[in-house]
């Protein structure tokens, strides 16, 4: 990932500057470019090559992280020492060892930590490629998590469920009653309630007589509910429901049936 | 076959079922910058599909087709084993009343929400939620009755989790397909009709 | 062995990686509502599944020991042919910075911001942010010194990423382990003593 820069030409230096993960980094670069022996660096040759590339940097108009410019601080100070005869340095320094040793065990240690980096990017690299079984729950967004532990019998049971009380709704009263019709219970239940207006679902069965009454009534306001003039709800299971009529109704609402509806029709069931 | 073992390394880590159409199509491609192999057919990968489904019975590994697909899984004698492992927690199960919805969408789709309302006797605004989000049954269209209602069928993820090749194999099909449900506008109408001459073919029973 | 079959069924349904004393207690424990073999040991199910990753080879799948335990992978050569599935995607790779600081954090945890930074000589907030992010490292603690800074260390994730079995594994792990660490405390350069002003204030958390 780090490019070995042979010529410091101006598009090169691009990728460079970009590529150094600090300052560290660029001095190592700097070291190996010039063939110094990392125990034996020449401070003032590394210096001048060091603020070359910020130069260029800053002629390429590329943002210089704070940190490059504090090493280059470092770098001149521990130059400038250099060149001050040992008797003119500060007298808490004489005794104490060249500090241009510090930041030798810096790059030092530095560089076993860039080449462990570069032996975990290998590994990475190498098992990146390989891919384990990816869990369905994880590939299936988190809402989409199927019907849970439901066995075809349930399905089957629930089926023979509903066809069982759609026989027994038959069986206790015909289903077109000759009386009514779907038509005349629509104008009924859009006369009974008004825009807005809402009431109990028992409620508007309260006077029927027959049977086959409260099945075209129930048809005619399902096809209420369908046409959106109807409403029903329910605050929760086992509350009362309610039917409202609409106050502003809409025919075509395809919109307050979320977002799916607007791609469909496309796709037809397997 | 060469390359029988992409065939597998392709299947185990497929998030979905895979087609034997895509496999070849993909074992023609070839793998990202590489060369595949441009002489497979459809029938050649089917053939392999066959003989690797040999080969996993005997390791605890069976070969589903589902939802048109083929997918690797646990054989299903092992479910006692695999329930016990951490993180393949199953999702709560479906409520009896949002099954009886389901039931009625995967036996009588494509289906509106009133027809469904009709059939059940009760509102089912919230169930056909539930299922949507489920992921086992989407919108499929718009009828053309008044109104123009939206359709609901069932996802690929329906068939998958009830382990069908196709909505074929549910079981009863061609009668409960056939049975006349009161409809919500206009009983006796063209719908009646559209949903008995669906169920023209016989259906294997499970 | 009669339980090799579940032993692969396991693996092949396992979501993270599974520890071979933990597969040998599932097979002593038995199924849901079943009954196991009460006298398998560890060493025979390491055993079993040497002999698995032989067998897996030849088909486009591995045995990885990583973090721990043992996971099926297809093999890293065909990598090519399953990046091409849909929803399946390489997890993407660490940038060098992240890397280096990885490197630090991998080696030197637990681990507090302003000691990476002494290490690297640059601010790294943002590569912690990421590899936070990515959930290679977590926050482990805080440490004792002044300001108790918060401390880093690496994660499961970490070693699956990696493809590491564990710590130990990590390349020159003993040496880099031992290197005496420039010390943000210490009052030494310019840079040093904008390091300790830096530790001094609770660092944020992420």
């Amino acid at each position: 990932m780090i490019p070995m820069l042979e010529t410091p030409g101006s598009e090169a230096l691009r990728v460079e500057l970009a590529a150094f993960t600090g300052p560290l980094d660029l001095l190592l670069h700097l070291i190996k470019e010039q063939e110094m022996d990392i125990y034996d660096i020449r401070l003032e040759k590394l210096t001048e090559q060091y603020l070359a590339r910020l130069d260029k940097m800053r002629e390429e108009n590329l943002a210089i992280a704070g940190e490059f410019l504090v090493m280059a601080a470092t770098l001149l100070y521990l130059k400038s020492r250099t060149l001050l005869p040992v008797q003119d340095r500060p007298p808490e320094e004489v005794e104490e060892e060249d500090p241009k040793w510090e930041l030798i065990r810096q790059l030092i240690e530095y560089r076993k930590f860039k080449e462990a980096a570069g032996q975990l990017g290998e590994r990475e690299a190498l098992h990146s490629r390989i891919f384990g079984r990816v869990p369905e729950r994880v590939t299936t967004s988190p809402a989409l998590m199927g019907p849970g532990q439901v066995s075809m019998f349930d399905l089957v049971w629930a089926f023979q469920k509903v066809l069982r009380s759609v026989e027994e709704r038959a069986k206790a009263g015909r289903f077109s009653d000759e009386q009514f019709t779907v038509g005349q219970k629509i104008e009924f239940l859009l006369d009974r309630l008004q825009p807005g207006e809402e009431i109990l679902f028992e409620d508007l069965f309260r006077s029927m007589s027959s049977r086959g009454e409260v099945v075209v009534t129930f048809l005619a306001m399902l096809e209420l509910i369908r046409l959106r003039q109807l409403i029903a709800k329910q605050e929760g299971p086992l509350k009362p429901i309610l039917i409202q009529r609409a106050v502003d109704p809409v025919l075509d609402a395809p919109s307050a049936l979320g977002e799916g509806a607007g791609q469909a029709s496309v796709d037809s069931p397997v | 076959m060469e390359w029988a073992r992409v065939l597998e390394a392709l299947l185990f880590a497929a998030t979905e079922p895979m087609e034997p159409s895509r496999l070849a199509a993909i074992l023609r491609e070839g793998p990202e910058g590489g060369q595949g192999w441009p002489e497979v057919k459809e029938q050649e990968v089917r053939d392999e599909l066959a003989q690797l489904s040999e080969r996993l019975a005997p390791r605890g590994l069976i070969l589903r087709e589902v939802a048109g697909g083929f997918r690797i899984g646990t054989a299903p004698d092992l479910s006692g084993w695999v329930a016990k492992l951490k993180g393949v927690a199953r999702p709560p199960r479906l409520s009896p009343p949002a099954l009886e919805t389901m039931a009625v969408i995967a036996y009588r789709q494509p289906i509106s929400r009133a027809e469904v309302e009709a059939v059940r006797g009760v509102d089912c605004s919230g169930t056909l939620d539930t299922l949507v989000e489920r992921g086992v049954i989407r919108i499929t269209g718009r009828s053309e009755a008044p109104g123009r209602p939206i359709l609901y069928g069932t996802t690929p993820l329906f068939l998958e989790h009830f382990g069908l090749k196709d909505l074929e194999e549910l079981p009863n099909s061609e009668e409960l397909r056939r049975v006349k449900l009161p409809a919500p506008a206009d009983p006796g109408g063209p719908k009646q009709e559209e949903l008995i001459h669906e169920a023209s073919e016989p259906a294997p029973q499970s």
